[in-house]
């Protein structure tokens, strides 16, 4: 099991990409997992619902920081329809994490991606049912 | 003869303690109180705790994860059972009664004022009283019930009266005295045309056969572990998500929490937020095993079964004059249970003497002392069937009820 | 090397899930959250439904005279363990949160008034905090808690403030984050010096040491059967009999209750007052072949070896120079635990790495928010042991986390 | 089991002694078991702290209205010290019956030394721990 943090989670976690934060920006969402107290920060440019630059910040465990990086590196240039088809199955691919018997990491490598889909929906006005983060 | 849908021999092989080796073996007709356990059941919560015992929802390490694993599979195999729309619906408890007085409390004590009604029936055990009285002393809420006929039916002739003010109905799916199945999917109309709610207690046909809490179309179910070939210390509240996601907690403490000051919290989502401390872990995994046994044999199936048991317990008390059974005649809305008094023989000693014989009944009032007030008498015996029960075990009944006449003939 | 009063391996194979056939089998060191189950308590409760299964307190036949004579000897078991005066003081409830519910509603309720003190300390579960701040709600009672120092030990120098207008001190025995063993004796003194009760939360003393009340002199105890070698499903409240017997009901339902008709309902005597429904029987069965488990080998001499154990586990700890640990140092009033951080790595990275190792510990808050933000960390890695805890578990922990500091150095 | 019905129990149930009620009298107590509805009414005469005359009425189950016969029988003549000595023990040494392990037959086998005892604290002017009863 602690292969789980061989080569890419801890690569991510040491070196993470797009880490930051975007000033102006046209969403800023923050989650927080207070199990763990860890926090994400998602910023995201947005022109003609696409995502045109992301940035993250936070701290917490190496799953989440990771996951947070990886994500970043794939929404560069989504449009907010494929966000929303976006979720737990396509993160977990790409983190690659067999998470799905362990609730509490789960909600750890999830964290970037519930910040994402309340900041997008919020941006859209549009109301998100807890179930689709689950 | 009864044609079982199901080998009724097989079932009873799989009841150790129909089994054990004895002189006089037990003819089990208590099973309305509380339920025999399949091995089935025994060796998954032994197993747990031998191979799997952990905390739930905490832990990272392995015999934790696969705890929680188990225990939310449990959840989903009870949303299975009753077809809720979503496992998140099935909140564990105690037992039916907490799982009432979770609803009393929690939906009632925010819900209810002044002058509001919440509508019993007079047929109702306990468990479905005393929770709501405890709310109404604290509301200024009344309770009302609806009362019976000689054949132990509700008497809906006043019903729409009945409902007025009313917010929430209270009522037991099947009476474990009398037998009866009540009218649900009827009330539940009547119930929300006047914007009442209706919880169901479900102690009694749960176990017994298919309850589809949609088809219904009710607002809450509770129902016991113990009495459905689960283990005791698990029951279940189930309510519609949207009810749940309104009510505030019921219980304080761990796990129900998102944050925690010493001065105030926040509270998690449903189920959650109605599961305080530590939960009955072992007791849950075995009540999915319960679920798994009964869903493999099938509820209609099984409710097939105990009514053809219900008609033949029936059919041998009548061959019994001095016999008086309480509820209403054989048919689609009578479970495998009976009721009954004997001329001139207190219950007690009726009970008494067939255990002597190996027959085990209950004596009382079985929680329901404002139904033997409407039956006029003070207690009864009750002779209750379920799966595992076979037309012997009512033969050797009505042979213990001669014993009982030549002794105090 | 750890001379135990008691044979350490002996103990271990008494307990099956540590004798798991495995290529990597578990170091188990969150025994605090939930602890293993010796054989002994995992038969009695298999036995139980194998063979004497039975609704207690009204049936007259043999399995439900059976199932009670057991049901109630495991609460004089449990009443002897705890030295309580009489076995009716002892209420099984589902784990320490429901006691403490129970105390907060019933209790509270009732004698609450706006403006009264609940006291707790900073180091509370949060099992001994939102209870009180539900019923704080409803009544108007505000809540204070007594400060840490930076050792994790209670700051008692203002104590006589602090209690001015406390009704109720409630407050825990053994931290389940620092380890701190507090000064219950002395505090129930001052508590009722000024008037007030004093609730203990003994869900990590019971387990671990002889806790008796009335060398204590304390007014309410609440405990997990889970913790100390039981199974899930049930815990104890107890309480001096004169406020039990002066407190109204909890949770309202079958076999807490004199006379019932629709209106209004009259109670019965303690325990049966609090215990509404069926119990947790086989449960609390298997609670009762736990106290005899540790009985036999001594409530003294666990606490002995514990000693020892949280001495050797500071001494390994303190190898480690990237980890911190809280509470108070090796001593009497510190149990065998350690909640600790490490330098630069997350607890929760820390405490898979060790899963993978086969380690088990937890990472979290530890239901104590209130407690980690005064020890200014979010959350924390805790190891605990317990009686079955070897040097083994503990080296292996050590050697855990140097492979964690290999990963993440 | 079933053994505990012959002979005695049965004989004083359907023919027991000092049944009827006392006019005037100087204790008269009635208990009550709501788990099945059996109710005894005991009715004592009181001379120099000695009873001289003694009666039951009531309704239940063969224990309870049996026990209460031959209970009776033993009072006259007993004085209120030998009262507050008599128990459970003599109860149910009285009765011969095995119910040390049936807390529900117990409680009907006990009923009328509760009335007994109740009745008698009561016109003693003391109060009665329920334990005394259990
Ligand atoms: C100090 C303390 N109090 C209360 C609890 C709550 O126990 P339970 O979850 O069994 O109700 C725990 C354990 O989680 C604890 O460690
Ligand atoms: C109809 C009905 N409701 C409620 C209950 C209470 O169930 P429990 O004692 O498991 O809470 C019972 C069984 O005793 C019952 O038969």
């Amino acid at each position: 099991m602690s292969d789980m943090y061989r080569d890419l989670i801890l690569e991510h976690h040491r070196y993470p990409h797009n880490f930051g934060t975007l000033d102006p920006h046209d969403v800023s969402q923050e989650e927080h997992n207070p199990l763990c107290g860890d926090r994400i920060r998602l910023d995201l440019r947005i022109v003609d619902n696409k995502i045109t630059e992301v940035a993250f910040s936070g701290k917490g465990c190496a799953v989440s920081q990771a996951a947070a990086s990886m994500l970043t590196d794939e929404l560069i240039g989504m449009d907010l329809d494929q966000v929303r088809q976006y979720g737990k199955a396509e993160l977990l691919d790409l983190i690659g994490l067999p998470l799905d018997k362990n609730p509490v990491r789960l909600k750890c490598a999830l964290l970037s991606l519930k910040a994402l889909k309340v900041g997008v929906y919020r941006y859209l006005g549009q109301n998100i049912t807890t179930d689709e983060l689950d | 003869m009864i044609k079982a849908p199901f080998d009724v021999a097989t079932i009873r092989s799989q009841f150790p303690i129909l089994q054990l080796p004895s002189e006089l073996p037990v003819a089990f007709l208590d099973s309305a109180s509380s339920s025999q356990k399949p091995e089935a059941v025994i060796s998954a919560l032994a197993d747990y705790y031998r191979t799997t015992n952990a905390n739930v929802h905490r832990g990272v390490y392995q015999l934790s994860e696969q705890a929680t694993f188990e225990f939310e599979r449990a959840r989903g195999l009870v949303a299975l059972l009753i077809n809720a729309t979503h496992h998140r619906e099935v909140i564990f408890t105690r037992n039916t009664t907490e799982a009432i007085n979770l609803v009393a409390h929690a939906w009632g004590g925010s819900n209810l004022r002044a002058g509001d009604v919440i509508l019993l029936t007079q047929m109702e055990h306990h468990s479905n009283i005393v929770p709501w009285q405890l709310i109404a002393q604290r509301t200024g809420a009344v309770l009302r019930a609806i009362p019976i006929d000689s054949q132990g039916r509700l008497v809906l002739d006043d019903i729409d009266t009945l409902l007025q003010g009313v917010k929430m109905l209270a009522i037991t799916h099947q009476s474990n005295v009398l037998g009866t199945i009540n009218p649900i999917a009827e009330l539940t109309r009547k119930a929300h045309a006047v914007g009442a709610l209706i919880l169901v207690d479900g102690a009694q046909s749960v176990p017994h056969m298919p309850v589809d809490v949609q088809a219904l179309d009710i607002d809450f179910l509770a129902f016991s572990g113990h009495k459905m070939v689960g283990p005791t210390g698990v029951g279940v509240l189930w309510g519609r998500k949207a009810l749940l996601d309104a009510m505030p907690p019921f219980l304080g403490g761990g796990s129900m929490i998102k944050t925690v000051t010493i001065e105030s919290s926040t509270y998690a989502d449903v189920p959650a937020r109605f599961e305080a401390g530590t939960p009955m872990i072992g007791e849950a995994i075995a009540l999915g095993a319960a679920v798994t046994y009964l869903m493999d044999i099938g509820m209609a199936n099984i409710a097939a079964y105990e009514h053809q048991l219900s008609a033949y317990l029936i059919e041998r008390l009548d061959e019994v004059p001095e016999v008086t059974w309480y509820g209403p005649p054989v048919g689609a809305d009578r479970g495998a249970m009976a009721a009954f008094s004997m001329t001139g023989v207190h219950p007690h000693d009726i009970a008494q003497i067939l255990d002597g014989e190996g027959v085990a009944v209950r004596a009382g009032h079985h929680c329901t002392q404002p139904l033997h007030v409407a039956l006029d008498v003070p207690s009864s015996v009750r002779a209750s069937c379920y799966l595992y029960t076979n037309t012997h075990d009512i033969d050797r009944l009505v042979r213990g009820l001669s014993k009982v006449k030549q002794l105090f003939g």
